[in-house]
């Protein structure tokens, strides 16, 4: 069968002269799923926008783009805007931010006729939401689109793109703004579209899973193609290596845990606006030193509440807490965050911040110039030798921004590392790095509290992963599996 | 509206304005004229062409009849009134002898100016079909210049006035006055009048009068300027540059006024509670460049207390710089580069003015320079009412300016006793002179021409020499803003804007 | 994470409208608090101030006292407020110092003046504006983009008094366009309010511009344009919609500064209304005219700015149906 | 437009970059902005200790000269210079706004600060003042200021400061409420950094900077205000210069001379500009679009 989509040597140029895409060339089968895969500043959103003609004014394409027997490299915007819809389908990384927050759910679908001119009825759309999986769709897609959940708008994307039966989708990280389990099913229902895919995303272990072929991006170019298989068992090139390193099990522990507990959490419970949210339920948590606990669950399971409760800096409406002795010194818990940027002071120097736990009260006094020492080795540590200790937070990447977190917090000693989402903002490379420092801290007898959504990164990570559902703990025990609900949980609980 | 057209996209289309063919007088001052209350506010009938008096001011300074025809002085406390024949008010009703006693009682029963200068003793009586024998039970020497004051006895018919109560609107179109245009609407903006056809002395010479409130002096100049009115009162004379070369306007002057801006000294506090500062001050002053320069030739140079029309008018203001330099050395003030120094004190004045007379600034500042010849600093500050601040002392001043005439409508006695007097009401600067004191009550007893004038000229010699207080710094010239139509409008004296033959220039 | 109760549609829309006007009253009885406290803080004795201001020259004690009593001056200041308070809402503003006329009459001869000049300007600028922003981004970075980028750029950093100064002068006094001596009609209002149009549309069609360029770039453009949208579709039926919003948040705003404004432009172009008659009272310390002025510039501050918040609570979803 | 709106730049996001100042000036914008103001401040800097005519002595022979070398902004219409009377007032126009936004930022931050940092009733008490602070119209609550005050250079400052303080006290709670929240701090909290060099080190810095921008930025604005009060002769009393107040004492002559229209507009003009300018240029740092 003659592919969807054919790209013969493409390549992309900005008015500015740069060209973040050179020389391209892959097709796509009919029905086949084929992805793009690369680290951010791969080219990837460039090529997913020049695909569907969206490449801004003045930038310029080259070589061959071939879409249902038509060479799109050269058309014009009229041409394009014939091909869009019709020939593709597209699906944004952010199914909020894709639709207009004015409009109902469903006008954002029946855009899709309506702007070929073409009449939309809402029975047919009710019906097309019904089939991939929206409950109660004939009332609630008249509802504005903030109101829904993500895993649940992104299939009314889903159902827009595939509006006219366009022969290929387009989808520029789908599920990249959901949780792991909703990820996997916004894929699903993509893949039973029935058109090909070309899916584009960062996320290496989502690719592998779902892909029929891959392509590796690098710096603008198509390093290598290749089956899942065969990229996993003989990855050619080093870029592909580096990618794959993401899913690299963590170096294996040094020590083990020690039995004796650090903190027990027995039967928290925790509730807000005035007890009619409720957002922990009779939860169980303990942790010992030198242990890793991982805390994984769908959004809005209260993670982050018993994540403030562990750290000691909010009480539990209901239910006894336990600390060793240990945890009552001053800066026995220290946090890593989500957004390491901002968890670094931003107008000093980046030394200062790491630096900071040192000028405690408690501890002795040292001079300005033994803080910044000890911080640069810190800084040493997790492998940030070679940047400038006076850079502020702002001028450094938020992968160095996280290792100088982590460096801070090791600093200090403390015996409780708790972090919040500690690798959400990075890529697979730097995220793999952050676990293996969190890892050390462990080995150096230091317990490590991790919340993430990333199931297959605190699998690896995590001595124990507790999976969280709405309210109350779920599944205890070593290398839990990832909890997958047949109908994602949709928003907060609502309390009698 | 003048606007030729508004074309979409801002673009305007460009046109000459219709010619200024209508038959009326249009007007712009800054004052409004609240209502038709013939206490408060009825004077202003006077200046419009509504209102007429029973004498009238002249710019040589006599005092000639008007709706009097004749004004004679029996003896020393009896006057005989003979009032014209034929002049109807304008509701058609004779203003025959009844009439004018009865505005007459109607004014100084509720017009405390009035009660202020006419003695309460004082008897005005029927004596003869057009004749009124006047009693003013003592010597009353300025009984014709009261008769010729807009704010004392202008002569309206009462009995609608009467009727109206306080609901002074219904006196539009009443036809209260004798003038040659009768007002038949009046609100916030703007007096309307017509011809009164039946007025007096024949056909007013206009249709009629249209009289624009504008606070804003610029606004009255572009006004003229842009052909939306004729003739515009008060303008700034510091402009005058600008009217001179601007088209389609003119400043038009008139003869000497009997005002200009005064200074009074704060005697009690501060540098002028010695008399050889007042006096360097006063000598400092070049008044001819106040005339000439500051004012562009449209004000006439102070040269005494007085207009110099008057026959008791000493010119005794000289600009001496070196003599006033020496008076103050000589008075232990010792000068260094600017300024001046005694016992380590600093020799400097405040100025006050008040920001409803723009001129006042160019007149201030040149003031400064004055003063800084003569090594005395100098600041200005800018009061809301000179009356109120120097009466209440809100603000430390020295040298307070004032529009202020010294002779309305020819009568000293006002000004001398409202200002200068011992404990007068606007005595300002607590200023109180013994032999000046008593010059100023015999002055106000005293009949005979020659004795007044006498007594006149000491006041004036005591004001310079002996004890300066206030001086005028600059003599007005009438003056009014004219469109060319309009250019040979003359101004004239006692605020009579319009008179029964105004008109434009033939 | 942590959300409110989820409301309904329509029931959470009357709901955070009531709420919303609940809180304008509010902040009206608020700024009469402060309109009010004009009075009692004036420097010096109220009671004198008002007799100076009637012209009384020699205040006797018993003047004084029987001023006192007339204004209720022995009260304490709650009761004064509430004896107010009660007059301003039945209309009663209290008597001009200098004229001796009731305020509320001499406002209402001046509000439509003020109504049509500032109602006028607003309408003209608001349309220019749309029409500005529409060309600048339908012919963006072409020379049409060009010439209003640099009209707002000039507009913007122009105050309006000296704006206004400078087309009196050169424009209309220039080219003997329009009238200096207005009296207070729509065809008299036409050219100052194109002036004051013109220059607060800079800032507006700014703001415009950048909106929609930036809802241009916007998810749901991309989305809306990725399904086949014409340009035109996606900026009349998105883009536009979804940029009012906050614009409509930057004219009311916007009306409390053209009401504050109001005295100077009033002042340039000698308009017989409020504001010229504020200034009037400002140096006279005609204090009954000038309360009345702030009250009528605060009240109308805080309808506008409710009005505002009511049209966007009925066209923003979000702003009726909290996120959970 | 402008600051007869008082209208609020927002806060740019860029407490974090030692580069600023070398950033902006290589935006385009933003060198130009710099310049100017920078060219600005000079002029009100030498304006205040020399000119180059005594700026207050009338002079009847030169009045009304058109541009030309020894009076390179013409005179007046008694003979004042006017690049003289633009200098004197410069210092009056910036110098007085910088007090305004000086004493506005001071007063924002402590009372701003001290509301978000302390919360619970201090807190209420200070927001609702600066609730019924704001429920007036900037200009309205100047003009009834002035209105008690009466008019005048110093009660003209007195009532803009009291016109906008609440904005900025508003501005800094919710800054250092933010600021409260940030991950360092709380990282700083648990590491056992006593409250109060939090407050000083991470929390004060960070909130004084942001504002500290905002009040600049709003700089040309407030310099049209003071202009537009001065104009109105509510602020600034002749003969004392300041460029509003200029634009009102010649406003008779503009016919004849418009120099001395174009001298103090355009000076007005330039100073709101600049602080546009680099507003413009902020925002654009802050928020970097893509090719």
């Amino acid at each position: 069968m003659q592919p969807v989509l054919t790209c013969k040597g493409l390549s992309v140029a900005y008015a500015t002269g740069a060209r973040p895409v050179r020389d391209i060339s892959f097709s796509v089968a009919p029905g086949e799923c084929f992805a793009l895969v690369g680290g951010s500043g791969a080219g990837k959103s460039t090529i997913a926008r020049a695909l569907i003609g969206l490449h801004g004014r003045g930038t310029r394409i080259g070589g061959e783009l071939w879409l249902g027997g038509r060479d799109m490299a050269g058309a014009g915007p009229e041409a394009w805007r014939g091909v869009r819809g019709r020939q593709i389908g597209f699906i944004a990384q952010n199914p909020w931010s894709g639709c207009d927050p004015l409009r109902p759910v469903r006008d954002h679908v029946a855009e899709a006729w309506r702007c070929h001119a073409l009449p939309a009825s809402w029975t047919e759309i009710a019906a097309r939401l019904d089939r991939l999986g929206v409950a109660g769709a004939a009332t609630r897609m008249a509802q504005a689109p903030h109101t829904w959940s993500g895993g649940m708008l992104q299939r009314a994307s889903i159902a827009a793109a595939g509006a006219l039966a366009p022969p290929l989708v387009i989808a520029d990280e789908p599920s990249s703004a959901l949780d792991a389990d909703r990820a996997q099913s916004v894929l699903d229902v993509l893949r039973a579209l029935g058109s090909a895919v070309l899916l584009i995303s960062h996320d290496i272990g989502l690719v592998l899973r779902n892909a029929d072929r891959i392509g590796i991006l690098h710096d603008g170019r198509l390093i290598e193609q290749g089956t899942p298989d065969t990229l996993r068992r003989n990855p050619q090139h080093a870029q592909t290596r580096r990618l794959l390193a993401a899913l690299d099990p963590m170096p294996p522990r040094r020590t083990a845990p020690l039995p004796t507990p650090l903190l027990r959490l027995d039967g928290i419970s925790a509730s807000y606006d005035r007890g009619r949210v409720r957002a922990l339920e009779a939860t169980h948590l303990g942790i010992a030193a030198g242990e890793i606990v991982g805390l994984q669950g769908p959004s809005g399971c209260g993670k982050s509440t018993l994540l403030r409760i562990a750290m000691g800096v909010e009480r539990p409406a209901g239910g006894r807490i336990w600390r060793a002795a240990a945890l009552d010194r001053p800066a026995a818990v220290l946090p890593v965050f989500q957004d390491p940027v901002a968890s670094l002071v931003p107008h000093w120097p980046i030394w200062r911040s790491v630096a900071e736990p040192l000028s405690a009260p408690h501890l002795p006094r040292l001079s300005r110039g033994a803080r910044r020492e000890r911080a640069l080795s810190a800084l040493a540590t997790v492998g940030l030798h070679g940047i400038d200790p006076e850079a502020r937070p702002a001028e450094l990447s938020v992968g160095q921004c996280q290792r100088a977190a982590i460096a801070r917090a090791t600093l200090a000693r403390p015996a409780l590392i708790v972090a919040d989402e500690p690798t959400s903002a990075l890529d697979g490379p730097s995220s793999w790095q952050v676990g293996r420092l969190l890892r050390e801290a462990a080995d150096a007898g230091t317990a490590v509290l991790v919340v993430s959504h990333d199931t297959a990164f605190l699998t690896r990570l995590a001595d124990r992963v507790i999976a969280m559902a709405p309210g109350r703990t779920l599944t205890p025990g070593k290398g839990a599996r990832p909890h997958r609900a047949g109908e994602p949980a949709g928003g907060i609980a609502v309390g009698a | 509206m003048n606007l030729k057209s508004l074309l979409l996209g801002g673009a305007v289309a460009l046109g000459a304005l219709p010619a200024a063919a209508d038959d009326i007088i249009r007007m712009a001052t800054s004052f409004q004229i609240r209502s038709m209350d013939p206490v408060k506010q009825g004077f202003w009938m006077q200046e419009f062409g509504q209102g007429e008096l029973l004498m009238q001011f002249q710019p040589d300074g006599s005092i000639t009849p008007w709706l009097a025809e004749s004004l004679e002085r029996v003896d020393d406390t009896t006057w005989i009134i003979t009032i014209r024949d034929g002049v109807t008010f304008q509701n058609g009703k004779p203003m025959d002898v009844p009439a004018v006693l009865a505005a007459i009682a109607y004014h100084r029963e509720r017009n405390s100016g009035t009660q202020a200068v006419l003695p309460a003793e004082a008897t005005f009586t029927r004596t003869g079909a057009r004749e009124i024998t006047v009693d003013t039970g003592k010597p009353l020497p300025e009984l014709p210049n009261i008769l010729a004051h807009e704010s004392r006895l202008m002569i309206i018919d009462v009995a609608p006035v009467l009727a109206a109560g306080e609901d002074f609107e219904a006196l539009d179109g009443a036809g209260i006055h004798t003038g040659p245009y009768r007002l038949v609407s009046l609100d916030d903006q703007r007096m309307v009048a017509e011809r009164y056809e039946g007025y007096w002395r024949g056909m007013p010479a206009m249709e009629g009068v249209e009289l624009r409130f504008v606070s804003d002096a610029n606004a009255r100049i572009l006004a003229v300027q842009n052909g939306e009115v004729d003739i515009a009162l008060y303008p700034p004379i510091a402009a005058a540059p600008v009217f001179a070369a601007t088209p389609n306007l003119n400043l038009a002057l008139g003869p000497l006024s009997t005002g200009g801006f005064a200074g009074f000294m704060d005697v009690a506090n501060g540098a002028f509670e010695e008399v050889a500062v007042r006096r360097a001050v006063m000598l400092a002053m070049d008044y001819q460049e106040i005339a000439n320069a500051v004012f562009h030739g449209a004000k006439a140079p102070a040269t005494g207390l007085y207009n110099p029309n008057f026959p008791w008018a000493v010119e005794n203001y000289r600009h001496d710089v070196e003599e006033a330099n020496a008076i103050l050395d000589a008075a232990g003030w010792e000068r260094q580069g600017d300024t001046r120094s005694r016992d380590g004190e600093t020799l400097s004045i405040t100025i006050m003015i008040y920001p409803q007379q723009p001129d006042l600034v160019p007149l201030s500042n040149a003031m400064q320079s004055y003063l800084s010849e003569i090594g005395v600093a100098s600041e200005i500050v800018s009061v809301d009412s000179v009356t109120e601040a120097a009466m209440n002392d809100l603000v430390d001043w020295d040298l307070a300016l004032s529009a202020t005439g010294t002779a309305t409508v020819g009568s000293v006695s006002g000004f001398l006793n409202q200002y200068v007097a011992c404990g007068a009401e606007r005595n300002y600067g607590d200023y109180c002179n013994e032999s000046l004191q008593e010059l100023i009550g015999a002055l106000d007893v005293t009949m005979e021409t020659d004795r007044r004038n006498e007594m006149l000229r000491e006041i004036q010699r005591i004001l310079v020499e002996d004890d300066p207080y206030v001086f005028n710094l600059t003599i007005l010239i009438e003056r009014a803003l004219v469109s060319d139509a309009w250019s040979d409008y003359e101004p004239a004296v006692a605020w009579n804007h319009i008179k029964w033959d105004t008109a434009p220039n033939p | 994470m942590i959300g409110t109760i989820r409301t309904s549609g329509r029931g959470g829309m009357v709901a955070a409208a009531l709420a919303r006007t609940a809180q304008a009253v509010l902040t009206a009885l608020a700024a009469s608090v402060i309109v009010w406290a004009l009075l009692p803080l004036a420097p010096g004795d109220v009671a004198t101030r008002v007799l100076l201001a009637r012209g009384v020259q020699e205040i006797s004690a018993a003047e004084l006292d029987a001023t006192r009593a007339e204004l209720g001056l022995n009260d304490p200041l709650p009761v004064q407020f509430l004896h107010w308070i009660g007059r301003v809402v039945q209309g009663d503003l209290g008597q001009s110092f200098t004229s001796q006329a009731p305020v509320t009459q001499e406002i209402l001869e001046r509000l439509p003046a003020t109504l049509i000049l500032l109602g006028l300007a607003l309408a003209l600028s608001i349309l220019l504006s749309l029409l500005l922003a529409l060309i600048a981004v339908g012919y963006r970075d072409g020379w049409p983009d060009r010439a209003i980028r640099l009209y707002t750029q000039i507009g913007a950093a122009l105050p309006t008094f000296v704006f206004a100064l400078l087309a009196l002068t050169f424009i209309v006094v220039g080219l003997q366009m329009g009238r200096v001596l207005s009296d207070a009609s729509w065809r008299a209002a036409l050219v100052p309010a194109f002036i004051i149009g013109l220059d607060r549309a800079a800032g507006w069609t700014q703001l415009l511009r950048a909106g929609l360029l930036e809802a241009m770039s916007s998810g749901y453009a991309e989305v809306a344009r990725a399904r086949g949208a014409s340009r035109r579709r996606i900026l009349l039926r998105h883009t536009l919609p979804n940029t009012a919003l906050p614009f409509l948040t930057a004219i009311g705003v916007s009306i409390g500064a053209l009401i504050g404004g109001a005295p100077l432009i009033e002042a340039i172009f000698t308009w017989p209304g409020l504001g010229a008659y504020l200034l009037e009272a400002l140096s006279a310390r005609n204090y009954p005219v000038i309360q009345a002025y702030v009250l009528i510039a605060a009240l109308s501050y805080v309808t506008a700015a409710l009005l505002v918040d009511l049209i966007a609570l009925a066209l923003d979803p979000r702003l009726r149906e909290p996120r959970s | 437009m402008s600051l007869f709106d008082l209208t609020r730049p927002e806060a740019p996001p860029l407490a974090g970059d030692r580069h600023v100042l070398s950033r902006l000036w290589r935006h385009p914008s933003g060198r130009a902005g710099l310049l100017a103001g920078l060219a600005l401040m000079l002029f009100a800097l030498v304006g205040a200790v020399w000119t180059p005519h005594p700026p207050d002595r009338p002079d009847y022979a030169r009045a009304l000269h058109a541009p030309s070398l020894s009076h390179p902004f013409g005179t007046d219409a008694t003979g004042r210079d006017l690049l003289s009377r633009a200098m004197d007032g410069a210092h009056r126009s910036i110098g007085s706004a910088l007090v305004v936004l000086g004493a506005v930022f001071l007063i924002g931050l402590l009372v701003g600060t001290t509301a978000g940092l302390a919360g619970g009733p201090t807190d209420m008490a200070l927001m609702r003042l600066t609730d019924i602070a704001m429920t007036l119209p900037g200009l309205v609550l100047a003009f009834a200021v002035l209105g008690l005050l009466g008019p005048g250079f110093v009660n003209l400052l007195i009532a803009l400061i009291i016109a906008d303080w609440a904005w900025y006290a508003r501005l800094a709670r919710s800054l250092s409420l933010d600021a409260r929240q940030r991950p360092h701090v709380i990282a700083a909290r648990m590491a056992g950094i006593p409250p109060w060099r939090i407050v000083w080190g991470h929390i004060l810095p960070g909130v004084a900077l942001r504002l500290g921008i905002v009040a600049s930025l709003a700089l040309g604005g407030m310099i049209g205000a003071i202009s537009g009060f001065s104009f109105l002769g509510l602020g600034v009393q002749p003969p004392r210069a300041e460029w509003g107040a200029l634009l009102a004492e010649s406003r008779l002559y503009f016919s004849l001379a418009p120099w001395l229209l174009v001298a103090p507009a355009g000076l007005i003009f330039l100073s709101v500009l600049s602080a546009n300018l680099i507003g413009n240029a902020l925002r654009d740092l802050a928020s970097p679009k893509e090719a």
